[in-house]
């Protein structure tokens, strides 16, 4: 009876948290931000939270909002772990979110099936899924501005430029040090498929999550196997570990690439001086001269309405956060405009993020000319596979070091439109795509 | 595959010998950590006969305590010593809230409850620190960086000097507990204590104080490892799946023996880098994580109380 | 008051050994499995379902799992996620090879490939014991997630190393996949925690289960019985890692869906498993329940309930704060009452028993 | 065990041939001959450390002497392990209870049916038809035994709550359970006063009349002793010094010399 009582007392409570927060009112757009500041991977996690927070306040301090409508924005830790992130998704799902950003291939995984019932898009910035670029299979699930297998395509390209065209890669032996689960996994295939068109040797070197601050023998192997270059899709305590053990292990920094999440300002420092010349692909810049940063500064940082310190504020994850939000205002602004009405929902954001254009114009509208690159999205590609390139650690900052470069498309694309369709086929029950396509608007 | 796997492995061995050193050499420095954390659990299992899993998690703490007091703006050497203060507090707070309501429980009991200081510490950590990963203050505390680069053997072997001091430090740090033990009277009682509480607690002696300073000490060795492992890599919470391997170490040493500890972490060590970089690439690579518990499985199938445990006699 | 068994006497060594020999207890039961088949369904949000009943089930029957290990015979073990994961594997296998074949047979079945599995990690058990024992578990915890990543054969050959449920259905209701509502999935978990947990009090109150709690309390006085230890310690592992097996099949075909599977059965879902049976009671079935629903709503109402009342919390220190409790709460307990949850219970009732004269 | 041929009384049911037992470089039991006939009770007798444990440790099959031979029933043993004893209907007390703490005396109890109990696995499953149907036999044959002790007020209490005397008295019947042809008694009256001993005693006696049980008995109380036994064998430092009805051992002068002069 006991038992009973607590169980009806906390199937109250519960309930409660779930619903006591009624439906937003429609007078604010509610973004759920699924953050993590605790776990193994705060180290990376903390300073995206920031910088999504960051600019969406901005926007609310600065414009009122996106359209005059107030964005409600509500962060929800997961620790990146996927349990967590689901029981985030699953309590603010309520509450009539706009898009999810689960910041975890594990979650991101969990979300894909989950968007198309329960209408939401999903927006996995340059993560998750590579195969979700498919906007025939996956209409609810947006990874621009470029996925996984772009960025290591853009690799290969970084590498054939330095040694002098493509049929240089010839013979050359290129690693790949990745973290041991789906996220670290994902570019094997397009690597294993380049290395097959440009001949070049492949060799991985996985690393446990539980190993990531033990890479000793990794770095050692990599040194047995004279490895000319080496790509680290690594993420949290493995990136500043993987720099150390570089510098130690005497690998030139010049020759290691990281993927975009590798480039934290703190993996590089990690490496102190010898990281110097450490690399990572990049699709926006560093730096907070910009006048978007500048207005973060004014309306957010100096109101005490943050919880970046100041100097961080233009350090590359923190403007990677700024990105992923820009991308979700300007994806709501689309919406609004398509649909006409304020106050947009799920389903309208999704057709706004399909319709995403972001010109030169409009970057510079919004303060971030020379910040980003021109992107687009279309209905068949929700990456866009946009334009991408080389970053470099001076010491103190990463530094643009390459021009813009694009993906090799012609590889990449089949892959993905195959391997989306292996996806789908394994599902019996997965949905035809049921909404329209939307037009650029 | 059988070329593969047992002789191909030794032909690289001889091929590129200055590799092998260079092996031997990192697995001989993560051995020496792991014995390090070994130690940690020794010393409270001798004294106290709690099998304390939070040590690996005492160790990231007593390291972020440290790094933390510093970013406060305190100077490194302060900044050690009041690290020592608060693992001080800890050892006492643990003795008092933790051991003392628990004395004369089953093993088991006091094992799971020190899974349960395992989180407690776990969620102060991230309470006061914040859960970012933390650099480890190596310039500030003198510990030199760089390396040293010797040819030999056709080839380039790179010592680090971060890596010879940890090894350095962790020797005389197991000389000066060995003298300890030997030669104060505490040392005295902790091993009275460590062959029978009651007969240790009918001559005089103290359970509460031995069991406030042994944790005490293991608080301090765990401040080293913390320093030395946060200097190689960093110091976040995800060091404490690492510090787990200290319980291979443990079976192979046995978890009374100091030279146990020492000589079991050096085996775990070596064999595990030798293994991963010489087998590992036959299965995929990333054996590391799981080879030290086989290697102490396999071993525990034949001698069940470890290298230097004595032959257990059952009685009824 | 209301709580009194006087006047209940038993006619016969069966109604003395029914498993609730107190009317009241078996009107508590049915109260109980009442809400949980009837109420929750028709009232509960989908949070409600999704996030706090359904991971409350699977634990539930992990920590059976474990308790019959460690709790019912003593033996500690690490591995509990591993176990799990060779459940989810397994039974993602088998419904992928065998996709006409029912859904509810391959989780039950999965159940067994982990009770293999886990017989053969088990065997060191016989020469080694306690914390000895403990690092063997940890070599099969491991060892098996190594697995779970380096094969690729058990995850299909997917490009990510993630799996993906496919959509199976029971008398034509979708139970598993996206489409499948929580509701659905709930009742199904539901019927399988039921089935299994009768079944386990069944093991567990004949011979077998005394078998494995003489083993437990005197291994050498059991041996002089005529019992064989290392059957009986072969089966504790293998009925316990049965039971983690099917927590896991479950787990990712009725509460998962898939994605990272190997990351979901890595250590800390082990100790956090092990955490469930000391808080609720080492060799007590119902303590499982009570564990497992203490550590599961703990955090869910630091992280959501709380900021609902009005608290407001940082979803970050919330995070701390769990860790904080639930390391509290386990020293707590063991201070307290060694026997967790359960004990406490128990003693309530003894109490409510001889309400109000005390003696 | 049924397919054994049955041992009338008075003939040799377990000899015990010049066995030898060293632990390292300990010797415990020094080429130690003697036997038990079926239906009697015998003492083991001798000072601390004179290794009457260690006798029953090897007679039972938890240690395995390195000379010496067992006969019991007939047939020599080779290193047995002690649930094999077991199985050949060897049980036994302990010196230090050995009772399932965590369980009621009335599992304690039930644990010595379990060699009994055949029904498989299959239908311990769901505790109904044949596995309850055994179960409540069983019930039946563990309620005679706790009749016969006189223990029914606890037979639902946690034995690690009882006081000793109550233990003991469990572990008799736990070791009765298994309906033993030969039951060893590891000093069943240490630390207990009069009136228990009285009780113990009136079990012991009653036990060999009832069920015919041969027992064997380590006890350092001589009158219990010299009471209760048919003969005894009195060890020290592992060598036995002497041999026969109580009267001829209480007249032996060794035995005076080496433990009744001394301890008494």
């Amino acid at each position: 009876m006991k038992k009973y009582l607590t169980m009806t007392a906390l199937a109250a409570v519960t309930t409660l948290a779930a619903t006591a927060m009624p439906a937003q009112a429609q007078d604010s757009i509610y973004v759920p931000l699924l953050t993590y500041r605790t776990g193994p991977f705060a180290g990376s996690g903390i300073h995206i939270a920031n910088g999504m927070h960051d600019y969406l306040q901005m926007l609310n301090q600065r414009d009122g909002g996106i359209g005059g409508v107030k964005i409600a924005i509500e962060e929800c830790e997961t620790g990146y772990d996927t349990k967590k992130g689901v029981e985030c998704y699953e309590s603010t799902k309520g509450k009539n979110p706009v898009v999810y950003n689960p910041y975890s291939t594990g979650i991101t995984l969990q979300l894909i099936p989950k968007a198309a019932v329960d209408k939401v898009p999903v927006l996995s910035m340059a993560y998750g899924l590579s195969a979700a670029a498919d906007g025939t299979n996956f209409p609810w699930i947006f990874n621009p501005p470029a996925t996984y297998w772009d960025g290591a395509s853009v690799f290969i390209k970084h590498v054939a430029a330095v040694e002098g065209g493509l049929e240089k890669l010839r013979g050359k032996t290129i690693g790949l040090v990745h973290l041991d689960a789906p996220f670290g996994k994902e570019p094997i295939p397009v690597l294993e498929a380049m290395a097959k068109k440009y001949e070049f040797t492949l060799k991985l070197y996985p690393v446990p999550a539980a190993q990531m601050q033990n890479q000793g023998s990794v770095w050692l192997s990599i040194r047995r196997d004279r490895v000319d270059w080496i790509y680290n899709q690594g993420w949290g305590a493995m990136n500043p570990t993987a720099v150390k053990e570089a510098v130690k292990n005497n690998f030139p920094m010049d020759k290691l690439v990281g993927v975009w999440w590798a480039g934290g300002d703190d993996d590089a420092r990690a490496g102190e001086a010898g990281a110097k010349g450490y690399k990572t692909l990049n699709f926006h810049n560093t730096g907070n001269t910009f006048p978007v940063m500048q207005d973060i500064l004014k309306h957010v940082i100096d109101k005490n309405l943050s919880q970046a310190k100041r100097e961080q504020v233009g350090e590359n994850l923190y403007n990677r956060g700024v990105y992923n939000s820009m991308l979700i205002a300007e994806a709501i602004r689309t919406a609004q405009k398509i649909t006409g009405k304020k106050a947009v929902n799920g389903e309208d954001v999704r057709r706004g993020f399909e319709a995403l254009n972001i010109t030169e114009a409009r970057l510079k509208e919004m303060g971030m000319e020379g910040f980003a690159n021109p992107m687009k999205i279309t209905c068949e590609d929700h990456s866009g596979q946009n334009k991408v390139f080389v970053s470099q650690w001076d010491g103190t900052k990463y530094v643009k070091a390459s021009d813009w470069m694009d993906p090799i498309k012609d590889v990449v694309r089949p892959l993905i439109e195959a391997e989306a369709k292996e996806y789908v086929s394994k599902d019996a029950g997965w949905p035809k795509r049921a909404v329209a396509c939307e037009k650029a608007s | 595959m059988l070329y593969n796997i047992f002789i191909d492995p030794f032909m690289q061995m001889g091929g590129a010998p200055d590799l092998l050193v260079q092996t031997l050499w990192e697995g001989l420095v993560s051995g020496v950590l792991y014995a390090l954390i070994a130690l940690g659990f020794v010393l409270i299992f001798k004294a106290s006969g709690v099998f304390n899993f939070a040590q690996g998690i005492m160790v990231v703490f007593a390291a972020l305590t440290l790094v933390g007091f510093h970013e406060k703006g305190v100077p490194a050497w302060i900044a050690v010593i009041l690290t020592l203060g608060v693992m001080y507090v800890l050892a006492l707070a643990v003795e008092r809230v933790v051991l003392r309501p628990l004395v004369n429980q089953p093993d088991i009991i006091l094992f799971m409850a020190t899974f349960g200081l395992t989180y407690v510490l776990i969620g102060i950590g991230e309470f006061i620190f914040g859960g970012e990963p933390k650099q480890m203050i190596t310039e500030q505390l003198f510990l030199p960086r760089g390396a040293i680069d010797v040819k030999m053997l056709g080839g380039r072997v790179t010592f680090q000097k971060l890596d010879i001091a940890a090894a350095v430090i962790a020797t005389v740090m197991i000389g000066a507990l060995a003298a300890f033990f030997q030669y104060t009277r505490i040392g005295r009682a902790l091993r009275a204590v460590a062959d029978s509480h009651k007969a240790a607690l009918s001559v005089g002696i103290s359970l509460n104080q031995i069991w406030a300073i042994v944790w005490f000490a293991a608080g301090i060795v765990a401040l080293i490892t913390g320093v030395m492992w946060g200097a190689r890599s960093e110091v976040s919470f995800g060091l404490d799946i690492i510090a787990l391997k200290a319980l291979p170490v443990l079976i192979l040493g046995g978890f009374t023996s100091i030279p146990g500890a020492i000589v079991g972490g050096l085996i775990i060590g070596i064999g595990e880098k030798i293994a991963e970089f010489y087998w590992g690439p036959l299965v995929g690579g990333g054996i590391e994580n799981w080879i030290a518990y086989v290697i102490a499985l396999g071993f525990l199938m034949v001698r069940p109380q470890g290298l230097f445990g004595d032959k257990i006699i059952e009685r009824i | 008051m209301f709580y009194r068994e006087a006047g209940q006497f038993k006619k016969s060594y069966a109604a003395d050994m029914a498993v609730f020999p107190i009317l009241q207890d078996r009107i508590g039961i049915a109260v109980i499995l009442f809400i949980a088949a009837v109420v929750i369904p028709l009232t509960g949000s989908t949070f409600f379902i999704s996030s706090v009943m359904i991971p409350f089930l699977v634990f539930s029957l992990a920590a059976m799992g474990l308790n019959i290990v460690t709790g019912y015979t003593g033996l500690i073990s690490l591995g509990t996620g591993a176990f799990m994961g060779v459940g989810a594997f397994a039974c993602y296998k088998l419904t992928t090879i065998f996709p006409n074949v029912n859904i509810i047979i391959w989780i039950i079945a999965s159940g067994a490939f982990s009770a293999a599995i886990g017989a053969a990690f088990g065997l060191p058990s016989l020469r080694i014991k306690g914390f000895y024992l403990a690092v063997a578990t940890l070599a099969a915890q491991f060892f098996l997630e190594w697995c779970f990543v380096r094969v690729p054969w058990l995850y299909n050959y997917s490009a990510s190393g993630a799996i993906q449920v496919p959509q199976r259905t029971l008398f034509g209701v979708v139970i598993t996949g996206a489409n499948a509502s929580p509701t659905t999935r709930y009742m199904v978990l539901l019927g399988v925690v039921v089935l299994l947990t009768w079944v386990a009090s069944n093991i567990l109150h004949g011979r077998v289960g005394r078998t494995f709690m003489a083993v437990r309390d005197m291994d050498i006085a059991a041996e002089l019985m005529g019992i064989r230890l290392l059957p009986a310690k072969l089966l504790a592992f293998a009925l316990s890692s049965f039971y983690c097996g099917v927590a896991g099949a479950v787990m990712m075909f009725l509460w998962y869906g898939g994605g990272e599977a190997a990351d979901a059965f890595n250590i800390r879902q082990s100790f956090n498993i092990l955490f469930m049976v000391i808080i609720g009671g080492l060799g007590s079935l119902i303590g499982c329940f009570m564990g497992a629903a203490l550590l599961n709503i703990v955090p869910i109402i630091l992280k959501f309930g709380l900021p609902a009342i009005g608290i407001a919390v940082a979803s970050e220190t919330a995070e701390h704060l769990n860790h904080l409790l639930v390391g509290g709460l386990i020293i707590f307990f063991l201070i307290v009452e060694p026997h967790g949850l359960a004990r406490l219970w128990q003693i309530t009732k003894q109490k409510l028993r001889t309400w109000p004269f005390p003696y | 065990m049924q397919t054994m041929r049955s041992i009338e009384p008075g003939q040799q049911l377990l000899n015990v041939e010049n066995v030898s037992l060293r632990f390292g470089g300990v010797k415990a039991i020094t080429d130690v001959s003697f036997d038990i006939k079926k239906g009697e009770v015998r003492a083991i007798i001798g000072p601390n450390g004179a290794g009457k444990t260690s006798m029953l440790n090897v007679i039972n099959g938890f240690y395995h002497p390195q000379e010496g031979q067992i006969t019991y029933r007939g047939e020599a043993r080779a290193r047995m392990r002690p649930h094999v004893a077991a199985t050949q209907g060897i049980a036994r007390t302990f010196q230090n209870v050995a009772l399932f703490k965590g369980m009621t005396t009335l599992d304690n109890i039930m644990v010595g049916r379990t060699l009994k109990m055949q029904k498989s696995f299959f239908w311990q499953l769901f505790r109904h038809g044949p596995a309850m149907n055994e179960e409540i036999e069983h019930r039946k044959f563990v309620e005679e035994i706790i009749d016969f002790l006189e223990i029914e007020h606890i037979r639902k209490v946690p034995v690690g709550k009882l006081p000793y005397g109550l233990q003991k008295r469990v572990e008799l019947g736990r070791a009765l359970a298994m309906q033993p042809e030969l039951l060893l008694l590891d000093e069943p009256m240490a630390g207990m006063n009069l009136e228990e001993k009285e009780d113990m005693c009136r079990f012991i006696l009653d036990t060999k009349e009832q069920y015919g049980t041969t027992i064997a008995l380590i006890e350092h109380d001589m009158g219990v002793v010299m009471d209760l036994s048919d003969r005894v064998v009195v060890l020290e430092y592992g060598i036995k010094i002497a041999d026969g009805t109580p009267e001829e051992v209480k007249a032996n002068q060794k035995v005076i010399d080496a433990y009744l002069g001394v301890a008494h």
